[in-house]
């Protein structure tokens, strides 16, 4: 059983580092900001919750688990606070409300 | 496990070192946020990776803490670019 | 030890880019990236308590307090290109910190071995004061006149930033980051978020006894989440003269005294707590002084009274 | 070399860095920011102190973990103080950079006027 989790770890793990990696990429190489912004959200909600996923196999205690969830929940109300935010001063003044 | 958990926090901090060229490079207040909101949740990814790597159960505290301040950091960060902005107008 | 190198690297290369950036708001930026890596750097060293506590002041609070500055002064920023010191200035300065670099890391290739520590020492004792965690123990406990001190210092700080009012706005009401229109969505992440951080920061505080956390974390945490309320401006910022306010500031520091003057009765010396009781005495300092330490630093965010009058 | 020993160096030349930051620049906020860079170097170095006295089942010595959580909260309270400050400057005259006396150049020192 313990296999069996070390594998989906590791699964889990390497799915959320290549999403900050390609998170990373889109930020640096797309051209303009709204799309910079789109790239940034695979790796805010995707990697890191798909980090937390695989570390929820290692956990050993309940309370842990749901601190990891907690970890992932409000990394995510962060980020979508973020994008909302920023999305909205980069549109062009006219088109504001 | 341990030795792979370390490496792929390595692995996560690397890749968002590389977007904070984002802040050297800017163009704009928008990008620099965006860059540090990417080593934000790096961080938190690479906190909670030691924490299990490392055997630092109390590292998973950090990470909530950090992700809280983090959520409090990028509202000062958008409060303040919005406020600039709407002083040069 | 790679995955350490890459660390150290990433932190010098942050704090280079803090120092050499041209534009202060994204050297503020890097800042707060700078207290985020020197977080992580604590959990390798072994220190979860100073991670905590480096997440949440050093990075989270002093981040926001200099973001809000940086962007008040942001007209000025014009003004300092031809302040630039001259390439000579420049040189000698860069030869001095070279300088004290070296001396520091001569420092530390000669520090003793074995290394002095007082670990045993701090461990042999911790039954008699009923906690868990021995950093806990030395800030409440073998050391506790310094937290004592330190919760004077904040005290005194925030005096020296109300001293700076003018006389004519004495009374009045500190201004964070005034808005008058917030995004709803700043709103709405404020009460979501206010009630989770409250009750993380109650959690970081209970644990300290046995676990990293305490009562500086907590209070950090929760001066936060009042900043939060201010900025989004579902709270107005209190008056300064308000008495509530006033007794919030002062009942930790006094509670701390007070127990600590008690000890001479006690236990026969100033914050000397008696055995068998000391857990309860130290609760009974840590809950109000919390509370007053984050009534401390969210003032000290706010700054000095502005404006006379409600917005 | 250990990964304390690493840090260690780390912080020495954080130190350096930051008192380069505090000399050379103009600005007060500046200065503030690199005297808070100067700050996380040397708690660094005592964490590595403390790391090194790793004993008895403790990942580090108790006392400099609790002296660098005291300072932090000191440095951050100085720091509002300095802020507050440079901001009342700016109110009162309308700059926030130390000027030289001379308007020429070579600026005589760096000390506040």
């Amino acid at each position: 059983m313990n296999l069996v989790f070390d594998v989906l770890t590791v699964l889990a793990v390497c799915a959320g580092a290549f999403f900050f990696l390609a998170g990373t990429i889109g930020l640096l190489r797309f051209p303009d900001a709204l799309s910079r912004l789109h790239a940034l959200t695979k790796a805010d909600n995707l990697g890191l919750g798909l980090i937390v996923l695989g570390l929820l196999f290692q956990a050993e205690e309940l309370f842990v688990a749901l601190k990891l969830i907690g970890v992932w929940l409000l990394g995510l109300l962060a980020a979508a606070t973020v994008t909302q935010l920023i999305a909205r001063a980069i549109q062009p003044a006219g088109l504001r409300d | 496990m341990a030795d792979f958990l370390l490496a792929a926090a390595g692995f996560v901090l690397a890749t968002v070192a590389l977007g904070l060229v984002r802040i050297l490079r800017g163009p704009g207040d928008a990008d620099r946020i965006m860059a540090a909101q990417l080593l934000g949740t790096g961080g938190i990814a690479a906190l909670v990776l030691l924490a299990e790597a490392n055997g630092v159960p109390a590292a998973v505290d950090v990470a909530l803490v950090l992700a809280l301040l983090a959520a409090f950091v990028s509202v000062a960060f958008v409060e303040s670019v919005a406020r600039s902005t709407a002083d040069r107008t | 030890m790679a995955f350490d190198a890459g660390l150290a690297v990433l932190v010098l290369g942050v704090a280079s880019w803090t120092i050499a950036a041209r534009d202060t708001f994204a050297a503020v930026v890097g800042f707060v990236a700078y207290g985020l890596l020197l977080a992580l750097i604590w959990v390798r060293l072994a220190a979860p308590d100073v991670a905590l506590t480096e997440a949440a002041i050093g990075s989270g609070l002093t981040g926001g307090l200099l973001l809000g500055a940086s962007t008040r002064l942001r007209r000025t920023e014009s003004l300092a290109v031809g302040e630039k010191p001259a390439a000579a200035l420049r040189a000698a300065t860069i030869g001095l910190c070279i300088l004290v670099s070296a001396g520091l890391a001569a420092i530390i290739l000669l520090l003793p071995e074995p290394a002095p520590t007082l670990a045993a020492l701090a461990a042999a004792n911790l039954v008699a004061t009923g906690l868990g965690n021995p950093v806990t123990a030395v800030l409440m406990a073998y050391r506790a006149i310094d937290t004592l001190l330190e919760v004077v210092v904040l005290l005194l700080s925030l005096l020296g930033v109300w001293s700076l009012t003018p006389d004519h706005l004495w009374g009045s009401l500190p201004s964070p980051h005034y808005r008058a229109d917030s995004y709803e969505t700043v709103t709405f992440v404020t009460q979501l978020l206010a009630p989770i951080g409250i009750l993380v920061g109650i959690h970081i505080f209970w644990i300290g006894s046995v676990a990293p956390g305490g009562e500086f974390q907590g209070a950090t945490i929760l001066a936060a989440m009042w900043i939060l309320t201010m900025l989004s401006g579902l709270v107005d910022a209190p008056a300064v003269n308000r008495r509530w306010l006033r007794l919030l500031l002062i009942i930790g520091p006094v509670v701390f005294a007070a127990i600590g003057l008690a000890g001479f009765a006690m236990a026969g010396a100033f914050l000397a707590y008696p055995t068998n009781h000391a857990k309860l005495l130290i609760l009974i300092i840590e809950v109000p002084v919390t509370l007053s330490v984050a009534a401390m630093l969210t003032l000290l965010v706010a700054g000095p009274p502005e404006r006379s009058s409600h917005r | 070399m250990s990964g304390a020993m690493l840090y260690g160096f780390c912080s020495t030349v954080l130190v350096g860095l930051g008192l380069y930051g505090l000399i050379v620049h103009p600005e007060l906020l500046r200065k503030i920011l690199a005297f808070n860079l100067v700050g996380g170097g040397v708690f660094l170095l005592f964490g590595v102190i403390a790391r090194r006295g790793a004993a008895i089942g403790f990942g580090g010595d108790p006392v400099p973990q609790a002296l660098v959580i005291t300072g932090l909260v000191v440095a951050f309270a100085a720091t509002a103080l300095a802020v507050a400050l440079l901001l009342r400057l700016f109110q009162e005259t309308g700059r926030a950079i130390l000027q030289s006396d001379k308007l020429t150049d070579a600026p005589s020192d760096n000390s506040q006027p």
